[in-house]
């Protein structure tokens, strides 16, 4: 059975300093997975080197069994794979709709100019995530940090992956926008997407997620089931000795 | 070889000179400021008025050409650069339309032929062949006590360690308590004030006329680019690489590929180190 | 295509295209004269447009690529006597090939950077165009007695605004479409284009070319009206001011916005000459220009989509 | 709201309407009106016309002037000339523009057939087009001797006085980077070795953008020649001016554009004793026939701006403008058959002290100038052969001294100063 995404000792240098070392993971297909550590463990990092916003110093990357580590962001994107930012990056000037339109765009300049948009999938995932028809033409500057988020996943989402990857998708919202959120994710789970979270609120991951990789220092400190991570004793001691 | 090191090292402290109030709107503004080379071109017919034509001594033309640019970089600070909330491109491009107009107005009143000023010091000295006038050796030593003043007073004082807080992050520096509005204003200040002097010189120099803000702001910025976003010591040792390099190619190479060595440094530059050679982001 | 065209788009382009091709029964042949520059200013401020209005990345050195065009058909014409319908596309591909020179550098860097660079290739063009083969390119004169395409003001007049209204009509078209969403997103955030899947590299390289060949069309026919080509007005930091002026007036990444615009300035600067022959012309045009900037960045073309919003709600409300 | 949108068209179709005819004849001036070189042909043309106008007019109409700014720039050169064309719809055009922007509006003269004067360019290339193409260039005048007519008897003064006076050899070439300094370097390269005997040790060709010319100097400097030749027309001032604050320890002549204005002195603070230029005439420092002083004096009388004295051009508009008037008069219009024809037969001479001095007349199609042995159609006749009994000779060499005073020093029947080195070069 070909794995989603596996991930081969995937090292990384920023010149003297190692921040992935050594780190290889798989993830199933349909399960979803969290990714926690401290701050600066390393969990952003490599996601980047995974969507190749970063080129990994050594180490393999492979989606579905094929090695994407010589592609580029976008052919990564249009290959499956799509991720959401700890700071959510709208387009400031587009509305709603626009935002996604951007998302659901082919990457052919041909088919820019001769297809048009498609207004009822825009329509349809802006509603997905959770916003009223009244925010379609909202842009960004008017949007709250949740709404921001739900922009994000719409458009990330648009790019129709296989699998998702979410940096920090709780931090700066309410209890009520988290929810609305997690709702979102069940409902992909169901779907049988992939996912790989990033999250520090360990009791807002826990629902979301099957499995987790516990990680410090860029190394892997512990794997499995979620319950068994976080009642690790590194992991303890590595999330006590910095907060 | 003494020549082209006595030339190099006059023509490179001239161009250092005027590229430092550059360099420090570009550092602590983060803007380019297109009208920059204005301060020098209505430096110069100040002094031009003032000195040549009142008979007013040198040195007070220069100071009130001095206090002029003070004056127009607050003015352009408060006028342009703080309504437009100090979005690059518009800055840009406003104080670019700006300079155009301050061109038109130096003709309206001056005309369009170019005049010559008068040495700020008189006299020369024969090195070997190399002839050194008193006003150029005047110039790089300016240049050389402003940039170390300037350097001892970013690092010394309250003022200049705050200005050298907001070109590292404005935002951090506004909230531990820095009045960047002040400290702008301050850099523009100072800004308008080196322009002018470097633009007195200048036009000592070389000589006056409406278009010549032109090839100082290309010096300026090839050397902010070149040198990176900042800082002085960038700014220095880059002003000596453009200047010998100009010195080289016209005393050993070919006289006319002067500019186009500049241009091709400075493009190659942007290409390789988009951050410049010194590209550290602080003053 | 979903370009969303309303009746009233029609109604505003045809009436502007009858209009326009009225001119000539209405005003004297002065004026004529005056709306064919206003022609080219406005395709090389589309040109512009379509590069920087659109996609962020500002051109200080837009000359470069209308000179390259310009001086092919110049040298084609005049030094190879080549006939000007195979001129034409050549300059207009050398442009193209000018442009993909152009867009290496902004494969690194944006911004204010990009600017310097590309003021920095207009520099290097005007030194290389004086110095190397003056037999060729004329020299510092330039050269003059080239072959010209119409004779009278009328003809010109014709020739110059059918090629400004196809450029237009077809640029305005085209950045309706969803590629005019996406080059404008490469302005807000490159990063988001990415990470939307889309490769900026290849929409940057599709606007920079689009810009090239709207500026050697409009630099080669431009030269065959001029009849004449002097490195020191086409190389110049007034051109592309005016150029940018252009556009900022009429309103940056509209199309439509640069064309009034261009029409805007070179009227003015027309109808102040009688009044103001010397100087003082450009310091009133130059602060017009600095005044109604600073009033609304987002040009003519903002100012009137407010005065007809507010008009609407005003019948709205009575 | 539609009443007031209709009065808005109304008064902007108006405006497009604004010009109208008026029976007077036109001139139209093309050159730039903030330069010293476009004042001068302006202020000659406007002070002819004051005077035509005195005594009646022309074809018993009263002259009317009107003018066109170029900026000393090529493309408002172009819109210059098509205002004067087409909206204002002169008869007639006088130019003070420089060489690009003459080549500029050329094409645009070809097309409406106005006759036209230029009264500062001397840039071989437009004659050249009227021998290559007669027929759509004939309507052009050019009034002040071309380059090649300039060179010819620049050679001379070499040999005459560099050579056999300072006892010269071997000369450095400052040149700088423009099409005219290439045109005069090939000239003297090519001429004044051979003919006058001097020879080319070294050129150094420098960029019109130059700030520091420290370097250049010293290099010249180094070369070991007896004098440096100097090429330079953009920012002449600056070049000279150096000159004379870096004290260079040699000798320095050739074609030098600034020193050409009375207003040098001024303008370089000073600082421009030791420099001396070939110019066209008539000259700065320059003795005038009864006439032209009395332009001159009519002139400051009129002005107080700069330039104080008016250049070569303002003379030669001043005569140039009379001449095209009188061509009008006797052709009945200013058709470009029986206007040209008449034109091409105008002639004033000028005498000074019983001497031809100064002499306005062109050459003809077919008239070949025998010392250099090519034809010069339309250019003012000029002559380079001593003694300069068929027409005042293509230039002079003037000559600034220290003391701020200036003369003419070559050749001998227009000198009144003697070529010397500057005080702080040693002989």
């Amino acid at each position: 059975m070909v794995k989603p995404l596996s991930i081969k000792n995937l090292v990384k240098n920023f010149g003297g300093l190692t921040a992935t070392d050594d780190i290889s993971f798989d993830l199933e297909e349909g399960q979803s997975t969290g990714l926690i550590g401290p701050n600066g463990a390393g969990k952003t990092t490599i996601f980047s080197q995974i969507m190749g916003e970063y080129r990994q110093t050594s180490g393999i990357i492979e989606l579905y069994g094929s090695d994407i580590s010589k592609l580029s962001t976008p052919a990564r994107i249009r290959l499956g794979i799509s991720r959401t930012y700890q700071v959510p990056r709208p387009f400031s000037d587009f509305s709603v709709l626009e935002n996604i339109r951007v998302g659901l765009m082919p990457d052919s300049i041909w088919k820019m100019i001769t297809q048009g948009p498609n207004r009822e999938r825009e329509i349809e995932l802006a509603l997905s995530v959770g916003f009223s028809e009244d925010d379609l033409q909202q842009t960004p500057d008017t949007l709250s940090m949740g709404d921001l988020r739900k922009l994000e996943m719409a458009r990330t989402m648009a790019t129709n992956p296989k699998i998702m990857l979410l940096d920090e998708v709780f931090a700066g919202l309410t209890v009520g926008e988290i929810n609305q959120i997690a709702k979102l994710i069940q409902n992909m789970r169901k779907e049988n997407m992939t996912f790989l979270i990033v999250s520090h609120d360990l009791k807002a991951l826990e629902p979301l997620v099957d499995d987790a990789i516990a990680i410090n220092y860029g190394k892997i400190i512990a794997q499995g089931a979620f319950s068994e991570v976080i009642s690790d004793s590194a992991v303890r001691t590595s999330y006590l000795g910095t907060e | 070889m003494l020549e082209i090191l006595i030339q190099g090292l006059l023509l490179s402290g001239l161009y250092a000179l005027i590229a430092v109030g550059f360099t420090l709107i570009f550092s602590v503004g983060r803007v380019l400021n297109l009208a920059y080379g204005s301060y020098i071109m209505i430096a110069g017919y100040v002094y031009f008025y003032f000195s040549q034509l009142l008979g007013l001594p040198p040195i007070v033309g220069l100071l009130l050409a001095g206090i002029l640019g003070s004056c127009m970089g607050l003015l352009k600070y408060n006028l342009i650069v703080k309504p437009l909330k100090g979005d690059h491109i518009p800055v840009e491009i406003s104080t670019l339309i700006l300079a155009v107009i301050l061109q038109s107005a130096i003709i309206l009143y001056f005309g369009n032929s170019a005049k010559i000023l008068l040495p700020i010091f008189q006299g020369v000295i024969h090195i070997g062949n190399a002839t050194v006038t008193y006003n150029v050796l005047a110039a790089t030593l300016v240049s050389w006590l402003i940039l170390i003043v300037l350097f001892v007073f970013i690092r010394k004082t309250h003022v200049g360690r705050a200005m050298q807080a907001v070109s590292m992050d404005s935002k951090g520096a506004s909230i531990s308590g820095v009045n960047i509005n002040k400290i702008n204003m301050f850099t523009w200040g100072i800004s308008g004030f080196l322009g002018a002097i470097a633009g007195v010189f200048f036009a000592s120099y070389t000589q006056l006329s409406p278009s010549m803000w032109v090839a100082p702001l290309i010096i300026a910025i090839a050397i902010v680019i070149v040198g990176g976003i900042g800082s002085i010591i960038g700014t220095l040792v880059v002003a000596h690489i453009i200047g010998f390099m100009e010195i080289i190619s016209v005393a050993l190479i070919s006289p006319q590929l002067r500019g186009v060595f500049t241009m091709l440094l400075v493009i190659i530059v942007l290409i390789i180190r988009p951050k410049g050679l010194f590209g550290r982001e602080e003053l | 295509m979903g370009l969303g065209l309303k009746w009233y788009h029609f109604a505003l382009w045809i009436g502007f295209i009858i209009f326009m091709l009225l001119m000539p029964e209405m005003v004297s042949k002065g004026t004529l004269r005056t709306i064919i520059f206003a022609n080219f200013l406005a395709i090389f401020a589309i040109s512009w447009d379509i590069l920087s209005g659109r996609t962020g990345y500002i051109s200080f050195g837009h000359p470069f690529l209308i000179g390259i065009g310009a001086y092919t058909t110049a040298i084609l014409t005049k030094r190879f006597d080549v006939g000007v319908e195979y001129a034409i596309p050549l300059a207009i591909a050398m442009t193209m090939i000018g442009g993909t020179i152009m867009f290496l550098p902004a494969l690194r860097i944006k911004g204010s950077y990009f600017a310097l660079v590309s003021l920095a290739f207009m520099e290097l063009m005007y030194q290389l165009v004086q110095v190397i083969r003056p037999d060729l390119t004329g020299g510092t004169r330039g050269m003059s007695g080239l072959v010209t395409l119409t004779r009278g003001a009328v003809n010109g007049y014709y020739l110059s605004f059918t090629i400004m209204i196809i450029v237009a009509l077809s640029m305005w078209l085209l950045m309706r479409t969803r590629l005019g969403t996406a080059l404008s997103a490469i302005a807000l955030n490159e990063e988001s284009v990415k990470g939307s899947g889309l490769s900026p590299t290849k929409l940057k390289l599709f606007a920079f070319m689009t810009s090239a060949f709207v500026a050697g069309l409009g630099g080669a026919f431009y030269v065959h009206y001029l009849g004449s080509i002097a490195p020191r007005a086409l190389f110049d930091i007034n051109f592309v001011f005016t150029i940018i002026v252009a556009t900022l007036i009429g309103g940056a990444s509209t199309i439509v916005g640069p064309m009034f615009g261009a029409f805007f300035l070179t009227f003015l600067l027309e109808y102040l000459r009688p009044y103001l022959p010397g100087a003082e012309r450009y310091l009133i045009y130059g602060v017009i220009a600095l005044l109604l900037y600073m009033y609304q960045p987002k040009g003519l073309y903002q100012i009137m989509i407010n005065q007809f919003n507010r008009f609407k709600k005003d019948e709205d409300d009575g | 709201m539609k009443v007031k949108l209709l009065r808005v068209v109304a008064i902007s179709m108006s405006m497009l309407f604004a010009t109208t005819a008026i029976a007077e004849i036109k001139v139209g001036f093309i050159g730039s009106l903030s330069s010293d070189t476009g004042l001068s042909t302006l202020r000659g043309a406007e002070i002819a016309i004051d005077e035509l106008n005195a005594k009646g007019g022309v074809l018993g109409q009263q002259i009317k002037l009107v003018t066109a700014d170029t900026r000393q720039d090529v493309t408002e050169g172009v819109k210059a000339y098509e205002y004067l064309a087409e909206t204002e719809e002169v008869d007639f055009i006088i130019s003070g523009s420089i060489d690009d922007v003459s080549l500029g509006w050329l094409p645009r003269m070809q097309e409406y057939q106005i006759p036209t004067l230029d009264t500062w360019t001397s840039y071989i290339g437009i004659i050249d087009m009227l021998v290559e193409d007669y027929d759509s260039m004939k309507p052009y005048f050019m009034n002040i001797a071309s380059d090649e007519a300039l060179a010819t008897l620049y050679i001379d003064f070499g040999k005459d006085v560099l050579v056999d006076k300072m006892g010269w050899k071997s000369t450095v070439i400052l040149q700088e980077d423009t099409a005219f300094g290439g045109a005069i370097h090939g000239l003297i390269s090519q001429a004044m070795a051979p003919v006058a005997g001097i020879d080319v040790v070294e050129t150094i060709v420098y960029d019109v953008a130059t700030v520091d010319f420290a370097p250049l100097y010293s290099r010249a400097v180094a070369s070991g020649a007896d004098f440096i030749y100097l090429i330079s027309s953009v920012n002449s001032q600056v070049v000279s001016s150096q000159y004379v604050k870096l004290q260079v320890p040699m000798g320095m002549t050739g074609v030098n554009v600034a020193p050409m204005g009375q207003d040098y002195w001024e303008d370089t603070g000073g600082m421009g004793g030791g420099m001396s230029t070939l110019t066209p005439i008539p000259a700065v420092g320059m003795k005038l026939d009864p006439a032209s002083q009395a332009f001159v004096d009519t002139y400051q009388a009129k002005y107080s701006s700069r330039p104080i004295i008016p250049h070569f051009n303002g003379f030669n508009a001043y005569h140039g403008l009379k001449q095209a008037m009188a061509a009008a008069e006797e052709a009945g219009g200013f058709n470009n058959t029986t206007w040209v024809s008449a034109m091409e037969k105008q002639d004033l001479i000028l005498e000074l002290d019983g001497e031809l001095w100064l002499r306005y007349a062109f050459w003809g199609n077919d008239e070949v100038e025998p010392r250099t042995g090519r034809k010069y159609p339309h250019n003012l006749r000029f002559d380079i052969t001593e003694p300069f009994d068929d027409g005042a000779p293509s230039m002079v060499v003037i000559q600034w001294y220290e003391d701020g005073t200036n003369a003419v020093v070559y050749p001998e029947k227009y000198a009144n100063g003697e070529f010397t080195l500057p005080s702080w070069v040693k002989k």
